[in-house]
């Protein structure tokens, strides 16, 4: 790796849909962290009888690290709650499945928790390519789904038992084209992997930036695991927008970022999605100069959690997924708790009234019509002398 | 535990109709289709894409049998002008083609994101009275894909495609059409595996190019090198015991500290290892082929 | 069009190293070696591995290279020699479990993110309108550089004009008293040498990942198979044609055929070598060099 | 019956044969002798439909089949043998029998799934002759043995009884008497003889002069691609070209030889 990752705790470092921690990554991560661990909270004693739900998470797969981080946070939430007056007065398990990282797994998976578990409600996935099939499937069930790390925005139409605890790309996209067009730009030109988080964004920023008066010259989706990306980058630079739009992650990020420099699309503003997926990764001086948004996660509430999450695992945040997943969780709780019954169709019609008053550690979650999270917390930052900074 | 193995089993079954299917062509015909997942794909994807436009299943399961049977003839025919290890790579390259296709006409494959919420079996039933009714029904289609596959290996056609496995010159000398006879086998396996993509997309109520890369094909390759090529009886038995091996690989990381990344990666080579070792040290396989004797004795 | 053809120039020098080694190999012993692919990419992981370990950047690709060759010839007599035993069935089979195997080896060792040799960040040069780094201009050189070396040596030397003999009659080769199993070696050395090279390369000018090789198979096998089996000069030739042939069809604007603008996805770059081979079987089945690619 | 007329055939450059023509009536006994590389093979392949001519033609029984496929041709009842039987060890005498019989209805799909009755009838018709044919060339006792573990000349004699099997009008034999032992190549020449008297017309490529001469009423003489003699076995020594053909060479039979395998290849 050519940069030791620093991490900027203003910034909340969400990265959503893709893996941007390598495993050795994450090991220098912990460098500083304290190594006490203190054992999550007993159970109450007085509570009787279990209210069960599921999870479905990427625990083996190449998002295993993410998987982990959720279930990390599912953890602390079911350790909390349990701590208090449980769920109806009962204990509440949350019963976690592997999704393996794919479709036909995951489904596998909740399928399981519904028909051996039976569960009214199922947590899950991480990849959107993993949590739309599933949720579907949840939908055809009748059970309650709530995606706790994906972006597309095609979970929007999944059904009205479907819910996500993580903005959508169209929240994300809708932030980032205003910011482009505050920041002066007439035309862009987007590249972003061929999956549905990168045709989300693709989507999404166009959408709303040719709303704004805005102009896409050219949108490039690119295959993952390729050696060269020259032929993209070519055509994005032969569009002659004012500025270049990017979303890259892990295994690409590094390559494509190299060669943005190498054919000078660094003569124009960079700006990058999610920044904190592949600026960490790609050689310091390919990035130098760059803008671009991320997800800013910190409240009041956030920091006490993350002091709860480092004591617990004697590491800081592997990912910034495990908040999402713990307010999935306790969101969960509180609709069931507000419905009176862990019925699927009284906690789907609970969960968005619990949602405007519900203060989670990621922020408010207030659900829209659609289930979605209609708001969240994003900053705009650049990259000054190899590190990420804030604007 | 009655649900996981029902889930077993209905993967098995699915994988052992696949394996038919590649033991014709490779076991007991001898060509090498390297790109068998693509027929799975074409079953899949034409379930998958009529079901999203409201037609019944039925007529998906007929038209991707009607466009893999024609695929499966032309690919065989492909073998005229290509020597046999060339058509082999000529076939993955044709499975990648249908990938690529997959992956970028979003706008009736669903792109990389696939199509979900294929509409399921047996949506009257629920939990284990439904997973039951699904696993018998694949069952059924394993013992109709089983007889024929038998009856076409022990009979007068199977007889020829022995023979043009073994030597393809003594056959045309022998007024055998090859280039007609391998094209019909290579229809008549993709038919199979096209039904089995059909039904595995019904059950999974999903589809994705994801599903479609090389190593699903390699599997299923595995499965009929350890059963034993050309054996019938082989390829399920081969089936049953890769998709035990390669599912109980999944929980590799109970047993060992190795991170996820690692885990994929043992899956992966428990599998290659099987396969070579096979290869190398019992090349016949678990069930090895018979030599046939039609009707020896007076 | 300068773009297309630095892009030729490049991606054809990759193809064509790895395409040469396989004829090579296919012309010897009558067998497509799929697992040849995984030679690249052991190569670039390897130099990767050797420059962790403090080596230099020119001494770890060296290393590499000889280290995946003298790998080659340990896989043929341990594994392919045998594997031939059992039918060029068997071994097509048994080359693409090796191919797994080496692939899920890298993925335990090195993880599936990809790594990168230690190489300066250098801005592209401009070259008639299109950019070019200084890496790529060493890839070129040295692809060609090797190649022409390579056909210099079968051409000119007494190891060259055995191998050609073994290629062209691997049972007279006996005959005229050549030791066939030393020239096999040889010639499993090479050619994987050539694909490490090619791999290394790569690495250098852009990254290695578990999948660097298999994302060549098919342009690589459409070269071979194009050029005419076990023809070299075929191979290269076919190498640079296809990779003009990809480039020119990603940069061309085919919606301007109908008043419109469209851009063929990029994702179906792998495709161009397929259809071309197509082509060519309809055409020419021999191939551009070979002999008959055709089997009664 | 069958007429070759003026082949010529290239391989990368070099003649395999050039303007060869050969003319066999029915009913006829036929040799093809020449030195090793002289053609043989190829004339044989061209003549069964394996390999295409680059110029002239192939007619048999007043049909053009130049450029046809082999099973084509072999459908019009010429069929061939080869040098090298390598029959299968994964099949029994039996089976290979039954599977050089006449075209089955249970060869196709349909048939082989639905069609029981009459494919077994048929199969029993088709058991019967194979049983005749297998106790005339007295393999009967190994019919249930796997036909590539049987010896070499039992290989082609086995070969013979399956190209009979389809009742043909004329037989190619490639070398039927190489790799076999005395007392079955006197079996053979019987056999080939009472084929003849049966009115099957037979072409023979042989090294072996008394086979040819026991067997053949005509033979054809092969050299470097060229027709250089036709007559009768007895007259051949008389022909001076046909003596340096096999004489003059005899110092470069190892390159010839080499030359010959890589036509076949």
């Amino acid at each position: 790796m050519h940069l030791r990752r620093n991490r900027t705790r203003a910034l909340g470092l969400a990265i959503p849909l893709v893996l941007a921690l390598s495993m050795s990554a994450c090991g220098s991560d912990s460098d500083g962290a304290s190594t006490k661990k203190s054992a999550l909270p007993a159970a109450n004693s007085s509570l009787k009888g279990e209210i069960k739900i599921g999870a479905v998470l990427p625990l083996t797969g190449t998002n295993a690290t993410i998987g982990k981080d959720q279930q990390r946070g599912i953890e602390l939430a079911v350790a909390k709650i349990n701590e208090g007056d449980g769920v109806l007065g009962k204990k509440l398990v949350v019963d976690i499945e592997d999704s393996q990282g794919t479709a036909d797994a995951a489904i596998q998976a909740a399928k399981k928790l519904v028909s051996v578990g039976k569960v009214s409600a199922v947590i899950g996935e991480y990849s959107s390519g993993n949590s739309i099939p599933m949720q579907q499937y949840l939908q055809g069930q009748g059970v309650v789904g709530v995606n706790p790390g994906s972006s597309s925005i095609d979970l929007r139409s999944t059904g009205e038992l479907q819910f996500s605890t993580i903005g959508l790309d169209d929240v994300a996209g809708k932030f980032t084209a205003d910011a482009l067009t505050e920041k002066g730009y007439k035309s862009i030109a987007i590249l972003a992997p061929n999956n549905s988080y990168g045709t989300g964004i693709v989507d999404s920023v166009s959408a709303a930036f040719e709303a704004n008066g805005g102009k896409v010259t050219t949108s490039g989706l690119y295959t993952e695991g390729q050696s060269d990306y020259r032929q993209e980058l070519n055509r994005l630079k032969d569009s002659e927008p004012d500025a270049y739009v990017v979303t890259t992650y892990g295994k690409d990020g590094t390559v494509i970022n190299k060669e943005i420099f190498e054919l000078g699309l660094t003569d124009k503003p960079v700006f990058d999605i999610y920044m904190s997926q592949d600026v960490p990764d790609a050689d310091p001086k390919s990035v130098e100069g760059r803008i671009g948004m991320d997800v800013n996660s910190t409240s009041a509430d956030g920091q006490a959690y993350a002091d709860l999450y480092e004591q617990t695992y004697g590491e800081n945040f592997i990912s910034s997924f495990n908040g999402y997943a713990y307010d999935a969780v306790t969101l969960l709780a509180e609709g069931i708790e507000s419905a009176g019954s862990a019925d699927s169709a009284a906690i789907a019609a609970a969960l968005p009234e619990v949602s405007k008053t519900y203060a989670g550690v990621t922020g408010p979650v207030v659900l829209d019509a659609d289930g979605q999270r209609s708001e969240q917390p994003y900053v705009i930052a650049e990259v000054k002398n190899g590190e990420i900074v804030p604007q | 535990m009655v649900d996981y193995l029902l889930g077993v089993g209905i993967l098995a079954a699915v994988y052992a109709i696949n394996a038919l299917s590649l033991n014709l062509q490779v076991g007991v015909t001898g060509l090498l289709n390297f790109g068998q997942v693509a027929f799975v794909g074409i079953g899949a994807y034409s379930v998958a894409i009529l079901d999203s436009h409201g037609v019944h299943w039925a007529v998906g399961f007929a038209v991707g049998g009607i466009i893999a049977g024609v695929a499966g003839a032309l690919v065989g025919r492909l073998g005229r002008t290509l020597s046999s290890d060339y058509w082999a790579i000529a076939t993955l390259a044709l499975a990648e083609l249908v990938r690529l296709v997959a992956l970028n006409q979003d706008g009736f494959t669903g792109g990389a994101q696939g199509l979900s919420a294929v509409a399921g079996l047996w949506t009257n039933l629920s939990g284990t009275a439904r997973d039951t009714a699904t696993f018998a029904t694949i069952a059924a289609l394993l013992v109709v894909t089983y007889v024929v596959a038998r009856r076409v290996r022990n009979g007068q056609y199977g007889r020829v495609l022995v023979l043009i496995r073994e030597n393809p010159d003594l056959a045309a000398s022998l007024r055998h059409d090859v280039v007609s006879a391998k094209a019909r086998v290579m229809a008549l396996s993709a038919v199979m595996a096209s039904v089995c993509g059909g039904f595995y997309a019904m059950y999974i109520s999903f589809i994705g190019p994801s599903q479609l890369l090389p190593f699903a094909t390699f599997l299923v390759f595995t499965m009929v090198v350890v059963g034993g090529l050309g054996n019938t009886t082989g390829a399920v038995v081969g089936a049953l015991l890769i998709t035990v091996l390669y599912d109980g690989t999944r929980f590799v990381r109970d047993w060992i500290d190795i991170s996820a990344d690692q885990a994929a990666g043992i899956r992966i080579l428990v599998i290659g290892v099987v396969l070579l070792g096979f290869l190398l040290v019992r090349t016949q396989g678990l069930v090895p082929e018979k030599v046939r004797t039609a009707h020896a004795r007076r | 069009m300068t773009e297309v053809l630095i892009d030729t120039a490049v991606r054809g020098s990759i193809i064509a190293l790895l395409a040469v080694g396989l004829t090579l190999v296919q012309g010897t012993l009558q067998f497509a070696n799929i697992a040849h692919m995984e030679f690249a990419t052991l190569g670039g992981y390897i130099a990767v591995a050797l420059t962790g370990a403090g080596l230099g950047l020119l001494l770890s690709s060296v290393l590499g290279v000889v280290i995946v060759a003298v790998l080659a010839v340990v896989f043929y007599r341990l594994l392919f020699r045998r594997l031939l035993g059992s039918g060029t069935m068997i071994a097509l089979i048994g080359s693409l479990a090796l191919a797994i195997i080496i692939r899920a080896v890298l993925q335990l060792v090195f993880g599936s993110r990809p790594r990168y040799l230690p190489t300066p960040l250098e801005r592209g040069m401009d070259f008639h309108g299109a950019l070019i780094t200084p890496s790529q201009i060493r890839l070129i050189c040295i692809a060609l550089a090797l190649l022409a070396t390579l056909a210099v040596v079968l051409k000119f030397t007494s190891l060259g004009r055995a191998i050609r003999a073994v290629a062209a009659n691997p049972d007279l080769a006996d005959v005229s008293g050549l030791n066939r199993k030393r020239v096999v070696d040889v010639v499993w050395m090479v050619s994987a040498g050539l694909a490490a090279t090619s791999g290394i390369l790569l690495s250098i000018d852009s990254a290695v990942g578990i999948e660097l090789g298999f994302n060549l198979l098919l342009p690589v096998f459409a070269a071979a198979i194009v050029g005419g089996l076990g023809s070299t000069l075929g191979a290269t030739i076919a190498a640079y044609a296809l990779a003009f042939a990809e480039s020119f069809v990603l940069q061309v604007d085919w919606g301007a055929l109908a008043g419109g603008a469209y851009h063929l996805e990029v994702g179906y770059r792998p495709a161009v070598g397929f259809v071309l081979l197509v082509v060519m079987l309809a055409f020419r089945p021999q191939g551009l060099m070979g002999r008959t690619v055709r089997r009664g | 019956m069958l007429v070759v007329d003026a082949i010529k055939k290239h391989y990368a450059g070099v003649a395999a044969l050039d303007g060869a023509s050969i003319e066999v009536e029915p009913g006829e006994s036929v040799g093809l002798v020449g030195p090793n590389g002289s053609g043989k093979s190829t004339l044989l392949n061209v003549a069964s439909g394996f390999e295409q001519p680059d110029e002239g033609k192939v007619r048999l029984l007043g049909n053009d089949v130049t450029g046809k496929e082999p099973w084509d041709v072999a459908k019009l009842g010429l069929v061939r043998t080869f040098q090298h039987a390598h029959l299968p060890t994964k099949m029994s005498v039996m089976d290979l029998m039954l599977v050089g019989g006449q075209l089955a209805r249970g060869e196709t799909i349909r048939h082989s799934l639905f069609s029981w009755s009459r494919v077994r009838d048929e199969e029993a018709a088709a058991t019967d002759k194979a049983w005749s044919i297998l106790d005339r060339i007295k393999l009967d006792k190994l019919a249930s043995h796997p036909g590539g573990n049987l010896s070499g000349g039992q290989q082609k004699l086995l070969s013979l009884g399956m190209a009979l099997m389809g009742d043909p009008k004329i037989l190619l034999l490639d070398e039927p008497t190489a790799g076999v032992n005395p007392s079955l190549r006197v079996q053979l020449a019987e056999h080939l003889r009472t084929l003849q008297a049966e009115g099957v017309t037979v072409l023979t490529v042989e090294h072996d002069m008394r086979f040819i001469s026991d067997v053949c009423d005509r033979v054809y003489v092969l050299d470097r691609g060229r027709m250089i003699a036709s007559c009768a076995p007895s007259e051949l020594s008389d022909h001076p070209e046909v003596l340096e053909a096999y004489l003059g060479r005899s110092g470069s039979k190892a390159v010839a030889s080499s030359a010959a395998k890589k036509e076949n290849s």
